[in-house]
Parts: C-alpha cells; sequence; structure tokens
C-alpha cells in the first residue's frame, strides 16, 4: 500500500465523571495508509467513536487524554491547539456521522452548509463556494441539484441527507474520511448505496477511510484492513481475508458467529455485557465472556501475537504453552476457507 | 509485539473454573431496579437546589398553615395603634435596624423610646401602620398567598386535566373545537379576565381564585392534550382499549399516571405565577380585603412607605422572593428528575 | 361636592405660607422667573365649567376664569368682574356692574357672557351635573326639568356691562356662590366654534382667569398654567407659570419634592405621620366630614341604642391622630369646624352634641347588648362599605377592629372597599349595612352639610327621617331665610337633632397633610368650593 | 399561504367579536352611571343625558350600536373625562405605552439572548450559575418592587435619571428595566436551555467536524437554531408588559394606556375600560398571529399550510 499518513500509538483517553474516572481507550494503537480503508469494528461502548473523535480533535470536555500520540503528516494532533485543528478538521480530516437525520442543522439551507468549510479552509467566496457545493452535491449523486441545493435538510430523505453529509466531508477533498456508521440509521437498500457512492468517491479523491461500525457485514466489502476493537482496546486486526477467515481472538470468533451467513442458519450471541471501563478488570477484559477462558486470563492482560506480518490478535490462546482449543464450528469452517484461500495463492 | 515478560505460572492456561467463569459471566447491575418515581426523587435529591428549595417550601407551609390556630379572626382585626410602624426589635441583638432604631432623617433614632414604649414589648419584624406585629403579619399573609395560590391552581388542574384529556382522547372534531375555544381563550389578556371578574365580584379571595382558575388553565390542558395525543397511540393504551375497557378507566389508570409528571412540574410553575398575579391585582387595588392580608398586600403597603419605613417591604418581599425562588428551583428540579434528557 | 378623592379635595387655609400672601407682595418678586411646580393627583377631566364635577377641574378653572366674585382668603368675597353690586330691598334683584375686561384671544368679555353661561348650565340638554345650584334663580329649576324655556332664566344683560340676577327665593350665601366656577361665564362663540370638543384640551379653550392653561391635551398627565395678560388685574399676578404635574404615587411625588422637582405634595397618611415634624409640612383641613350611615330601612339600625353602640365604640382620636394622621381632627358634627361663623362663635361648637361623637367604650357595651335584646337578635353581621382609597382601607380597617374589640363577639364586620362610584350607586341603592360616607361643602355655609338629611333628600342614603329636623330646615329657607340669627338657630337646632338621634354618626373632618417648599408663598386655600387660588401667590428664595 | 392567513383573521375577528360581547354585557350589569352627581340631577337632565349618551335604548340596540360603532373605530365616550372619545384618550395615550413597551421588549429579549447564550456556552461553570440565579431572581422580583427600589436607589439616591415623569430618553431608562426584567429573566433562561440542546446536538458536531471557529458555530448555527423557538415568547412577554405597565406607568407617572386603565376601574368608567380591554386584546390576537407567520417564515420545518409557492 501507499505511503503511511496516520499512526496512532499507545492512545489513553479517560473520561472524568461524577463516579470516577472511565478508562474509555487504552493503549490503542493503529495506522493508516494513503488510499486504504481501514476498519474498526466493535459492539457499541468499545470505543470506536471516541478514537476517532480523538483523531478529529472533538473529544467533550471531561476526555482527557492521558498518554499516546497521533501522528499525523510527522506531528502529533494531540498537542495541536483548537485554533490548529480548526485549521485541520473538515479540511484534512472529515468526518461522516451516523445520523443523517440530525447531522445536518435544519435552519440552513444545504448547499450553505456544503459551502461553508469550502468559505471556511479554502477562503473561496460564498458564491463559487456555492458552485462547488453544486459539484459535489451532483457527484454524490442527488438529482436535480441546481433547484435542490436551495433547499432545507427537512425537504430531504435520509439517503439523500446522508449524501449530503457524504458531500459536506468530501468538499474539501480531505485526506482522510472518518464515516461513524454512516449507514447505521439508513434502510438496508440504501446503505448499499451509500457504500458503493463512498467506495466510489474514494476512487475519485483518492482519500484514505476510516470505517467504523458495529456491523462486520458492511466491513467484508468496503475495508483493506480491519481492527476489533473491545473494551476500549484493539483486540486483534489484520487484513479483511485475514480477519474474516483466519481469526484468532475469540472475541472475533463470537462477532463473526453473530453474522448471517448465507450457509449458517442459526446465529449466536455473544454472553454478558462488556466490562465496566470505570474499573476495567486486571487480565483479559473479554476472559468474562470467553468459553475459553484461561485462568491466566483473569490475572495477566495478553500481549498481541502475530500471527501474520500483518495480522495480530491479542489473546493468550495464542501462547505456545495454551492449550490447544477447538474454535466454533463456523469459525472452523472459516478457517479452512481461508487455507484453501492461501493454498491457491502460493 | 514484543514478548514482555509474564508472571505465568504452570497453571495460568487451565480453563478457568466453571462457577468462576459462570460468576464474572453474570451481569452485574449495581443499582437496584426502581419506579419511575422513586427513580425521579433519586435523581431530585441529587439536586441539591431544588432540595433546598423543597425544604424552604416546606417549612414556609408548616409554619404558614401551623400559625391558624394563632393567629385567627380575632387577632388579626386587633390594632394597636400606638405600637404603628414600629422597626424590628428582638431581644438580646444590638443591631441598629434590628434593636428598634431606625434611621431617621438620616440618624438612628430608637422609635420604641421616642414613642414612649415599654422597654418589654418587642416585635421581631416591627409593626405596620395599625401596631399588627408584621411578622404576625407576613406569616399570615404567606398563608393566604399560598392558599390563593395553591387552590387557585387546583382548579387549574382539575379544569385543565379534564380538559386536555377529553380533547386529546376525542380527537377530530370535538378537539378541533376545543382547541379553537382554547385559542381564543388565550387570545384575551388574562390579566382582563380577572380584571372584569374582580369588577364584577366583590373582591377577596374567593373571587381572585375564581378568577385565576379561570385564566390560567389553558396552559396546562394544552400541554395535557398534546401528551394525551402521544400516549393515546401507545401499546399499553390501546391493548387496554382492545380489551375494552372503558374510556374513564383507561384515563384514570393510564393516562392520568403518565401525564402526572407534566401536572406536577405545571404545578410547580402555577403557584408562583399565582402568587404573582395576587400581588399585583394588590397593587392596582383589587386584591385580599382586610382583615386578612397577603404578601401582595403587605408589599403594596410597604412600598408606599419604602422612603420612611424601607422595612416594611424589605421583610415581606424577601419572604416573597424567597418562596418564588424556592417554587423555580423546585420546578426546575422537578422537571429534570421526570425527564433526565433536559438535564444538563 | 361628594368627596372623590381625600388626598386633593380642598382645605381651610396654608397655615403658615399664605399670611403673607394678601398683604406685603409687592415687594416680593425677584428677577428669577417666577415658576410654581404643583402636584395633581388625578388628571383633568373637563374645564368645560358646565360640565366639570371633580376638584381637579374645579381648582383648574378658579385660577383660569373669574366670575362676579374671587374666593379670598377664609371664603372671604373679593372683587372679581362685579365692580359693583346692588342688592334690592326684597333681597330677589340682583344688579351687578361688570368692569371692562378681555377673554384671553382679546375678545370683550360681557354681561352677555354670564347671562350665556348660565342658560347654557342650566339647560338640560348640557348635562351640567351641578345645575342644582341654580336653585333659586328664578325659573332654574323649571328650565332644568325642561318645563321651561332657557331664556325665561332669571339673568338678564343690560347693555354690555350691566347684569341682573332675579331669584324666587332669598340665598343668604348667594354672593359665595358667585365664586364658585359654574356661576363664571363662559364666551359663546368659543364654545359654539369647539363644540363638542369644548373644555376638553387647552386650545379649545378661553380664559378671563389670572392663568390660562397651556399643553393640556385632554388625557395628559401635564399641563401648564401661565400668566394671562389680558387678564384685568394682571399686575397683581406674579407668577409667570404654574406646572403641574399628575402623580398618582404618593411616594413618586414625595420623591420629585425631595429633588426640587415639586414644590408642593399631598402626603399619604403614612408619610404625614414620618415628616409631622418638619418646617415645611402643613396640613389643610377641609370643609368636608366623613360620618356613618346606617341603612335605617333594616330593622336593626332603627334601633337607637344600636346606632349609639357602633358610634361609641369608635375611639376618634386614635383614628385621626395615628391612623390617619395627616391632620384630620375629631368631628365635633356634621357641619366642620371653621366652616361658618356667626358673632365670631363658629357653627360646629354651637351645634357640639358630646355623646354623638364620643368614644365612650362601656357605654358602647351597654347599648349594643340592650340594643341587641330590642332587635331581638343575638349576633350581628354587619357589611362596612367605603371606597378604595388607601385612607379609607385604613379607615375602615381601624373601624373593623375597633367596633369587634369593643362590642365583643356579638358582632362580625366585614370590609367591603369598592371603588368611589361603585360605593356611590350602592349607597344610593340601599345595598350596604353600614357606609362611611364623605361630604365636603360647596360653598361656605352649613346648609351645604344640612340640606342632605332631610326625608326626601336623594343623599340621604340610611333614609333616616325626622319631622323635626325637616321642619327646621325648611323654616331656614322659607321664613327665616331673611334672619340671620334665627335663621342660623334654626340651623343649629337640626343639627343637634341630628347628630343626637344618630341619624348619622360624624367621624371625624378631614384634613390633607402637604409638603410645601417655605419658597412658596402666598397660596390662597379655602376649605370648600374651589379650594385652591394661586393668583396672589410667589416664590421667593 | 392566502388561505391560512384568510383563517387566522377569521378566528381573530371572531375572538375579538367574542371578546367585545362578553365585555359589554358584563358592563351593562355593573351599578353605575356616568354621572356621579345623579342624584341631584333633575329627571330631564337625566333623560336628556341618558339619551346623550344612548344609554335610553334597549340593551341588545345599544349592543348593536357599539359593535357598529367599533368597527368604524368610534369606543364610545368616556364616563370619566367628560367629551372625550374613548378612542381618542386611547390614541393620546398609546404612543407612551408602545414606546415603553417595544423598549422593555428589545431590552429583555437582547440582553436575554446574551445572558442564556453566555450561560449555555459555558455551561456547568460558575458563569451559568450565578446566570441562572441571577435570572430566577429577576424572575422573582416583582416589577413594582423593582420599580420602587430603582426609583429610590437609581434616582433618588444617586441621582442618574429622571424620578418620574415623560419626556425624553432618559426618562424611560428606568421603567424599561423594570419592566424588561421579568422578559430579560425568561428569556435567559429559555435561551440557555434550547442552546444547551441545540450545543448538543449532532449538527453542532458536525459544524465542529467542518472546522469552523467557536465563534462561527454560535452565530451560524447555535444562536439561530435557539433563537426560533423564542418568537413563540412574544406572545406571553406581551401579555406581560401589558400588565407591568399598569403599575410601572403608575410609579412613574407615565402617561399610558396602562394607566389610564387602572384609573377606569378605579373609576368605574365603563366605556373607557371597554376600550381598552379591546386594545388590549387586538393588540395581543394581533402579535399571536404576526409571530406565527413569522416563525413561519423564519423556521424551514415549519410552513404554513396552504403554501403553494
Amino acid at each position: 500500500m501507499g505511503e503511511r499518513i496516520l499512526d496512532v500509538n499507545n492512545l489513553e483517553i479517560n473520561f472524568h465523571t461524577y463516579a470516577g474516572d472511565v478508562k474509555a481507550i487504552r493503549n490503542v494503537s493503529f495506522h493508516l495508509d494513503k488510499g486504504e480503508t481501514l476498519a474498526i469494528v466493535g459492539e457499541s461502548g468499545s470505543g470506536k467513536s471516541v478514537t476517532t473523535k480523538s483523531l478529529m480533535g472533538l473529544l467533550a470536555n471531561n476526555a482527557e487524554v492521558v498518554g499516546g500520540s497521533i501522528i499525523f503528516h510527522g506531528e502529533d494532533i494531540l498537542k495541536k491547539s483548537e485554533k490548529q485543528m480548526q485549521g485541520i478538521r473538515g479540511k484534512d480530516i472529515a468526518m461522516i456521522f451516523q445520523d443523517p437525520m440530525t447531522s445536518l442543522d435544519p435552519t440552513m439551507k444545504i448547499g450553505r452548509q456544503i459551502a461553508e468549510p469550502l468559505m471556511k479552509h479554502k477562503n473561496v467566496e460564498k458564491k463559487k463556494a456555492l458552485a462547488q457545493a453544486l459539484e459535489i452535491l451532483k457527484l454524490v449523486g442527488i438529482d436535480n441539484a441546481e433547484k435542490r441545493i436551495n433547499e432545507y435538510p427537512h425537504q430531504f430523505s435520509g439517503g439523500q441527507r446522508q449524501r449530503i453529509v457524504i458531500a459536506i466531508a468530501l468538499v474539501c477533498y480531505p485526506e482522510i474520511l472518518i464515516a461513524d456508521e454512516p449507514t447505521t440509521a439508513l434502510d438496508v437498500t440504501i446503505q448499499a448505496q451509500i457504500l458503493d457512492l463512498m467506495k466510489e468517491l474514494q476512487r475519485k479523491i483518492e482519500t484514505s477511510i476510516i470505517f467504523i461500525t458495529h456491523d462486520l457485514g458492511v466491513v467484508a466489502g468496503m475495508a483493506n484492513r480491519v481492527a476489533v476493537m473491545y473494551a476500549g482496546q484493539i483486540v486483534e486486526y489484520g487484513s479483511v481475508d485475514e480477519i474474516f477467515y483466519n481469526p484468532q481472538h475469540p472475541y472475533t470468533w463470537g462477532l463473526l458467529n453473530s453474522m448471517p451467513t448465507l450457509s449458517s442458519t442459526d446465529l449466536q450471541a455473544i454472553p454478558g455485557t462488556p466490562p465496566d471501563l470505570l474499573d476495567p478488570p486486571k487480565g483479559d477484559p473479554f476472559a468474562a465472556r470467553n468459553p475459553y477462558a484461561m485462568k491466566i486470563d483473569s490475572e495477566e492482560k495478553p500481549p498481541f501475537f502475530k500471527v501474520s506480518e500483518t495480522h495480530y490478535a491479542s489473546t493468550w490462546l495464542l501462547h505456545p504453552d495454551a492449550p490447544k482449543i477447538t474454535p466454533p464450528e463456523e469459525i472452523v469452517r472459516r478457517q479452512e476457507i481461508f487455507k484453501k484461500m492461501q493454498a491457491s495463492a502460493n | 509485539m514484543a514478548e514482555e515478560k509474564y508472571n505465568l505460572q504452570p497453571d495460568s492456561f487451565e480453563p478457568l473454573a466453571q462457577d468462576q467463569d459462570q460468576e464474572l459471566d453474570s451481569e452485574k447491575i449495581a443499582a437496584p431496579s426502581l419506579t419511575f418515581s422513586q427513580d425521579a426523587w433519586r435523581r431530585l435529591k441529587k439536586n441539591k437546589g431544588a432540595l433546598i428549595s423543597l425544604f424552604i417550601v416546606l417549612i414556609m407551609a408548616i409554619v404558614s398553615f401551623g400559625s391558624t390556630p394563632f393567629i385567627n379572626h380575632s387577632e388579626l382585626v386587633k390594632s394597636n395603634p400606638e405600637y404603628a410602624n414600629l422597626p424590628a426589635k428582638i431581644p438580646g441583638v444590638n443591631i441598629n435596624g434590628l434593636n428598634g432604631k431606625m434611621k431617621v432623617s438620616g440618624v438612628w433614632t430608637d422609635v420604641y423610646k421616642e414613642n414612649g414604649i415599654k422597654d418589654n414589648v418587642h416585635f421581631m419584624l416591627g409593626t405596620d401602620y395599625l401596631g399588627h406585629s408584621l411578622a404576625q403579619r407576613i406569616i399570615y399573609g404567606t398563608k393566604i398567598s399560598l392558599t390563593v395560590a395553591i387552590v387557585a391552581t387546583l382548579f387549574d388542574l382539575l379544569i385543565g386535566v379534564t380538559y386536555g384529556i377529553v380533547s386529546g382522547w376525542k380527537g377530530g372534531r370535538t378537539d378541533n373545537v376545543m382547541q379553537r375555544i382554547i385559542e381564543i381563550i388565550s387570545s384575551i389578556p388574562n390579566l382582563i379576565i380577572v380584571v372584569l371578574m374582580l369588577i364584577i365580584f366583590k373582591p377577596g379571595m374567593t373571587s381572585i381564585i375564581l378568577a385565576l382558575a379561570i385564566s390560567e388553565w389553558t396552559t396546562m390542558a394544552r400541554m395535557i392534550r398534546a401528551e394525551t395525543l402521544s400516549l393515546k397511540t401507545e401499546e399499553y393504551v390501546l391493548a387496554a382499549r382492545t380489551l375494552g375497557e372503558s374510556t374513564t378507566k383507561i384515563a384514570w389508570k393510564h393516562l392520568v399516571p403518565n401525564v402526572s409528571s407534566i401536572i406536577i412540574i405545571q404545578t410547580m410553575y402555577t403557584i408562583p405565577t399565582a402568587i404573582f398575579f395576587e400581588a399585583f391585582l394588590s397593587f392596582i387595588g383589587i386584591g385580599i380585603s382586610a382583615p386578612q392580608t397577603s404578601l401582595g398586600v403587605l408589599l403594596n403597603d410597604g412600598q408606599k412607605n419604602f422612603q420612611f419605613l424601607p422595612y416594611q417591604m424589605w421583610y415581606p418581599a424577601i419572604v416573597l422572593v424567597i418562596l418564588m425562588i424556592a417554587f423555580n428551583l423546585l420546578g426546575d428540579g422537578l422537571r429534570d428528575a421526570f425527564d433526565p434528557r433536559t438535564r444538563r | 361636592m361628594k368627596l372623590k378623592k381625600f388626598a386633593t379635595a380642598g382645605a381651610v387655609m396654608a397655615v403658615s405660607a399664605l399670611t403673607l400672601a394678601a398683604c406685603g407682595s409687592k415687594s416680593s418678586s425677584n428677577d428669577s422667573k417666577q415658576v410654581l411646580n404643583w402636584d395633581e393627583t388625578a388628571e383633568l377631566p373637563s374645564m368645560d365649567l358646565s360640565k366639570a364635577t371633580d376638584v381637579v377641574s374645579f381648582d383648574q378653572l378658579n385660577n383660569t376664569m373669574e366670575g362676579l366674585y374671587r374666593l379670598g382668603k377664609d371664603s372671604k368675597v373679593e372683587p372679581g368682574l362685579a365692580k359693583k353690586t346692588h342688592v334690592s330691598d326684597d333681597g330677589l334683584t340682583y344688579t351687578f356692574d361688570l368692569r371692562k375686561s378681555n377673554w384671553s384671544n382679546g375678545d370683550k368679555l360681557t354681561a352677555k357672557d354670564f347671562v350665556y353661561s348660565w342658560q347654557r348650565t342650566v339647560d338640560p340638554k348640557t348635562g351640567s351635573q351641578y345645575a342644582y345650584l341654580f336653585d333659586g334663580v328664578k325659573n332654574a329649576n323649571d328650565i332644568m326639568d325642561g318645563k321651561k324655556k332657557t331664556s325665561e332664566l332669571g339673568i338678564k344683560a343690560d347693555g354690555d356691562y350691566k347684569l341682573t340676577v332675579t331669584l324666587d327665593k332669598k340665598i343668604p350665601y348667594f354672593k359665595l356662590l358667585m365664586g364658585f366656577p359654574v356661576f363664571f361665564p363662559q364666551n359663546e362663540k368659543v364654545v359654539k366654534d369647539a363644540g363638542s370638543k369644548y373644555g376638553t384640551a387647552s386650545k379649545y379653550m378661553v380664559y378671563n382667569g389670572p392663568f390660562k392653561l397651556t399643553k393640556w391635551t385632554g388625557s395628559n398627565l401635564s399641563w401648564t398654567a401661565t400668566k394671562n395678560n389680558k387678564y384685568w388685574d394682571k399686575k397683581n399676578v406674579k407668577l409667570d407659570a404654574i406646572n403641574f404635574k399628575v402623580n398618582k404615587s404618593n411616594s413618586t411625588s414625595y420623591n420629585l419634592y425631595k429633588t426640587d422637582k415639586l414644590d408642593g405634595t399631598p402626603l399619604s397618611s403614612e408619610q404625614a405621620k414620618q415628616l409631622k415634624n418638619d418646617k415645611e409640612f402643613l396640613t389643610r383641613s377641609a370643609a368636608s366630614t366623613f360620618y356613618f350611615q346606617y341603612n335605617q330601612t333594616q330593622k336593626r339600625f332603627q334601633n337607637k341604642k344600636i346606632r349609639q353602640a357602633l358610634s361609641m365604640a369608635i375611639n376618634r382620636k386614635q383614628l385621626t391622630n395615628k391612623v390617619l394622621g395627616d391632620g384630620s381632627t375629631v368631628s365635633k358634627g356634621l357641619v366642620s369646624k371653621g366652616l361658618a361663623k356667626n358673632d365670631g362663635k363658629d357653627f360646629a361648637d354651637q351645634a357640639y352634641v358630646k355623646e354623638g361623637v364620643e368614644y365612650n367604650k362601656a357605654e358602647a357595651k351597654k347599648l349594643w347588648q340592650e340594643g341587641l335584646k330590642e332587635v331581638g337578635e343575638t349576633k350581628m353581621d354587619i357589611n362596612l362599605l367605603s371606597d378604595d382609597t388607601d385612607k379609607a382601607k385604613d379607615s375602615t380597617e381601624f373601624v373593623q377592629s375597633q367596633i369587634e374589640s369593643t362590642l365583643g363577639d356579638s358582632v362580625n364586620v366585614h370590609v367591603q372597599n369598592v371603588p368611589f362610584k361603585t360605593r356611590l350607586t350602592r349607597s344610593e341603592q340601599g345595598d350596604f349595612d353600614l357606609v362611611i360616607s364623605a361630604w365636603g361643602a360647596d360653598f361656605a355655609d352649613p346648609i351645604s352639610f344640612l340640606d342632605l338629611f332631610t326625608s326626601d333628600n336623594s343623599q340621604n342614603d340610611g333614609e333616616w327621617k325626622n319631622a323635626d329636623y325637616d321642619k327646621l330646615i325648611q323654616a331656614s329657607k322659607t321664613t327665616d331665610a331673611g334672619n340671620t340669627d334665627k335663621r342660623w338657630d334654626d340651623l343649629v337646632q337640626a343639627e343637634k337633632i341630628l347628630v343626637q338621634e344618630q341619624g348619622i354618626a360624624p367621624l371625624y373632618q378631614q384634613s390633607t397633610a402637604w409638603m410645601v417648599k417655605s419658597k412658596v408663598k402666598g397660596i390662597i386655600y379655602n376649605s370648600s368650593g374651589a379650594s385652591y387660588n394661586f393668583k396672589n401667590t410667589y416664590i421667593k428664595e | 399561504m392566502k388561505k391560512y392567513l384568510l383563517k387566522r383573521v377569521l378566528y381573530m375577528a371572531l375572538t375579538l367579536f367574542l371578546v367585545a360581547t362578553i365585555t359589554f354585557f358584563l358592563m351593562k350589569l355593573m351599578p353605575g352611571t356616568p354621572y356621579s352627581n345623579q342624584e341631584k340631577m333633575t329627571p330631564q337632565q337625566i333623560k336628556i343625558m341618558n339619551q346623550q349618551y344612548g344609554l335610553d335604548k334597549p340593551i341588545w340596540l345599544q349592543y348593536v350600536i357599539y359593535i357598529f360603532g367599533m368597527l368604524h373605530g368610534d369606543l364610545g365616550t368616556s364616563f370619566q373625562f367628560s367629551n372625550q372619545p374613548v378612542s381618542y384618550l386611547i390614541s393620546s395615550r398609546i404612543g407612551a405605552s408602545a414606546q415603553l413597551g417595544v423598549q422593555a421588549m428589545i431590552f429583555g429579549v437582547v440582553l436575554g439572548i446574551i445572558v442564556g447564550s453566555v450561560a449555555a456556552i459555558y455551561r456547568n461553570t460558575w458563569v451559568d450559575t450565578t446566570a441562572t440565579v441571577l435570572s430566577i431572581i429577576g424572575k422573582s422580583v416583582p416589577n413594582f418592587v423593582l420599580a420602587v427600589l430603582l426609583q429610590y436607589y437609581i434616582s433618588l439616591k444617586l441621582g442618574w435619571f429622571p424620578i418620574a415623569d415623560w419626556g425624553g430618553f432618559s426618562y424611560t431608562v428606568l421603567p424599561t428595566i423594570a419592566l424588561g426584567v421579568g422578559p430579560l429573566a425568561e428569556t435567559a433562561r429559555f435561551i440557555r436551555t434550547g442552546m444547551v440542546d441545540v450545543l448538543n446536538s449532532d449538527y453542532i458536531e458536525l459544524a465542529r467536524a467542518k472546522g469552523l471557529n467557536k465563534f462561527g458555530i454560535i452565530y451560524h448555527h447555535a444562536l439561530r437554531n435557539s433563537l426560533i423557538p423564542l418568537v413563540t415568547l412574544i406572545g406571553p412577554y406581551t401579555v406581560a408588559l401589558m400588565t407591568g405597565s399598569m403599575v410601572i406607568e403608575n410609579i412613574f407617572s407615565i402617561p399610558g394606556i396602562g394607566e389610564q386603565y387602572v384609573k377606569s376601574i378605579q373609576t368605574n368608567d365603563y366605556p373607557t375600560i371597554m376600550g381598552v380591554t379591546m386594545l388590549f386584546c387586538f393588540g395581543l390576537v394581533l402579535i399571536i398571529l404576526f409571530t406565527d407567520i413569522i416563525y413561519g417564515i423564519i423556521d424551514p420545518r415549519i410552513r404554513l399550510t396552504g403554501n403553494e409557492d
């Protein structure tokens, strides 16, 4: 892949609440290369959104970055002032929000909303900005854009609104596009359209995408690489194929198990709930829900074990001393597919 | 990733014992489950301002209503003009303003001595123009103000809630007509309704209460209607309907409890409005009539002599303001408690 | 006149300030502008002298207009437009020689202006509420009743400067009446030109008095009376202007006074109590009396003992000194003190009946119990009706307290404070048990009071009836009208009966407390009729 | 739009008509005549006067005459001021009241917006607490108490502004403050709540993600969205100002409508009471209509029904 444009190292974020500090992000590291799509997958509350908001410098008031760095173009974003961040947001790093129904200002014409980042970052005067907004509006596939540019958000459907939100994010041709569950709130049919649109646009404007979702199914067609997050930590990451066909972490197994496929008929939920991050467990946070948990899981946090050049997972099961266990049926099936894939690749 | 030093024991990779596993797996819910009102109460308790306000309101209510046996009619009509317009004198306190002294044309003068009043006569908050104890008047006035406000609010509730539920529940034509009626009524400044009513009826407490109730219920009716409209489509209400429960029963069993938070909050805001309005009516001279008194009457009497006897306005004003603040904070607190979304 | 506003109804005279006035005023005027800033408590509703009904209007008319006479200090008649007066021997014809004078617009003021004015007032079409004062002028009553034409009124102009007035009966106080604004002249041309707008704003008016109004729009809260240079006696008018400001809040007007924005302000009871030792404080006693009327259509109030008990239960001294505190005094009887004198003796002193107005707790209790037995009741609920002004509220609250604490549990008093006009209407309709009424003399003669309580008088709201009283009043008007002493005795006897029988219970004679800057000199102040006369007022720093 | 307007105007007319009817008959129930000295007038005089005031006619006819007169702007003749048409009394005094009302509204709303926004932006800090406490106190002090305090301390003691009277801007300052504090407190609380909601909304997050600075976000997005609902408060404010004017004008000796109304209540001047009542009603109904239209214009989500363009 191309050059590395983003490097997140050992990020740690706490939230100060009346009950104490919530350790929302613990020791998270990942990187992003130019032109690629990285998917971050996990349950709600696993820290995906917090991670991306820290990239934008949009953390809530009570959040505090306790450690780590986010290197963008050789500079640490975390050290930048609010003013400097304003120069980056929307221009170099843009974001698409979850719910298109509420992300648009109800009282401002959509043309103006799209043009705003241009006026802000490129010093384009209003007229020209609106002209460019019209272009991008066409690009995201809004019919009759000339007329509709003067309409208000409530006059658009959900899918159209998400297209507009995408238009806003892309209007400055950002290097990184963060898509925070962009399709969750949409109908399934619209979801596909939006995903296609994003892929197409990525190709056109050569942007890198961090794609956040709790839905592994979406990831398959979108991402180059996948990071699986659990309880504020990344537990496994690798290429799409590696995650889908050779998953190592029991949590990833759980995720895959709960995903409908053509062949499987019964879906299996992961039992239990994520741990309370106010007081994270000492060992593997997933231990409590892990049917394969071992004694060490409750005592020591597992390190990342290398599976391949690109594939790492954080589970004691990969420790050489660990007993051999049999993953769930579905996973075994997938791993077999993976073996075949590798065989044919060689 | 670098292999670090881990404290690996031989038995580290033994599977976790089943019971331990079980325990870890169980969902821990820290708080016991609460009913809606318990939950609201819990939230309210966290709001210190609201809690203090609740306390103040209760104290005021207890003191003022508890005074009934002591401050009765014959006590009220008793006048002692020889004690008129004395400033506060609290035994044992020697702070100018509270020791029977008052600034008379710029000089602190012992008004008690000047008027030849015996040393053992004390008035905690001074006296009014007829020599009534101002403290007594304020307590009684608070009672009347609260009574007016609370009774008016109760009427307000009765009309407003019934009207709102009927309008929202019936819907269609009935609703339309009822809403138009509200629209018309609320286009008449409520002051005018009150004033017209008071011109026609004999001035006094009953008239004020009626006038207030008649002019203030529309807000309540509107809110209740809106809530009823949305409740009407709730599944449990639909279920009750399909099961053939009578409308009154549904209204009583399902609607009223569900609009109760709105009612309580609205009540907290209506009471101070009513107190305010009563004060205003006293100012323009159509308020409570003697020997009864209210905070409004006291304030109005006090403001006329502010240049000379500032305490006659300050004391009732302070009581009124505290009462108003308490009700407002309590209202805010209740709103936040019942509707956590609004809490920020 | 029925007292509309406690604060503004007239008063006898300024104690300190005005003595200097009438005499040596020449030396006074200095170079600085002579401007008086005066407080009014209500708007000026009308300057149409035929229609005016309230004290503000009469005061303004008194200073901007002038009639045959002007009322000076102590209601003494001073020269007005009448240069010479001739009274016929039977006292029924008055002939006035008028001085040459002009209206403020330059028109000549002639006897015809009087004729026109009087005819206009008694014309029932005009709707003058004070036309009743013309009672006694030939044919006046018939004209008001629509039975005769206005031209038949007993007033004739003989050339431009001779005026003849004929009466139906003798009016002993006729000259005093001529000082009351209803008898002033009006300029026919101006009245007709203005039409219905006459008297509704300063631009529709002409004046013949010491001042003329400017900046009065009919409903505003401030206006100015400036010196009238066409006034015949302008050399004796010192003030260049009087700025009137309406302030309805006494504390506001007092604040203005403190900052020298006003030279005079009336005080509320409480203010008066606080300021009574100030050197600029003064009280002005009015020829007006406040009294109880008992509704004697009710059986219980037909009992004299009940009436006496209620009256004796009131500590009037405390009421005037401690509650009102504005200089009001305990009434000796119905007719106010200082209103009229005969042989140097004041009417009020002569007609004084002690037990009618005294405070006697023990006697009150005794009479009450006896009275209760006589009417066969054990407990009474009494509605006490009164006005809704501050002073009225204070009074009723005090009266309620006095009755209940003196007479004990067998009485319950309910206070009803209503607006002035409502009080009048309810009194008139007999819709009351006990009412505190007030009456202010229109002119300085006892009859102005005593007329009220004859059996058929419509002001006798309590419907007290006494044949002897009626007879004495009748005699004073007819057989004894020409005999000053006899008439006087008739009236004294009448009042004694009234108070003795407790037809009414006089409470207090009203005063108004004022603060007036000591630099203001020479305000003439009368207790009856139009009370203020600023003609000779001046400012001396 | 036209259809909607027409409908609203019809309702307006109906409301006013009902109010006029009710007031008329209530007034007829009241005791009292225009004449304070009735007992001293001859029957003939009373008869003629009754004719002049139209009181000799049957009540239904008086009613019809009143309603028709009102349509022509004729509100009858005052009982208190002889020969003064009520319409003149009103027109000569409405200026002061309107000026005061508008000033108080502007003062209250503008300052309220500022206070409320600041409180919302710095929410849960001491700034917010202070603003909240102040606005509750502002809501809790009766305006006549405030007026007396202002008059005494600011005018009499400090001499900064005239004590009372009318003429020139300086005379309006204290009455404006006394009247405007209520709306100010109300606005501040309203704006704070609204703005906090808005600031927590997704579109503000998006605006931040666009890289807009704080000012741009507040000005272009937050303020606009929290201000729009404020329009609905203009009606209640108008009522509050009408009510307030009665006492404030009284205390500051301002020749306004409110003062007139109190006076006419105290003197049973029924034609004036009716006239001012109708004026207040008309004013309020008009304001409500006006705010509804404004609301439709400034909030794109609301379109007045029947809007074709």
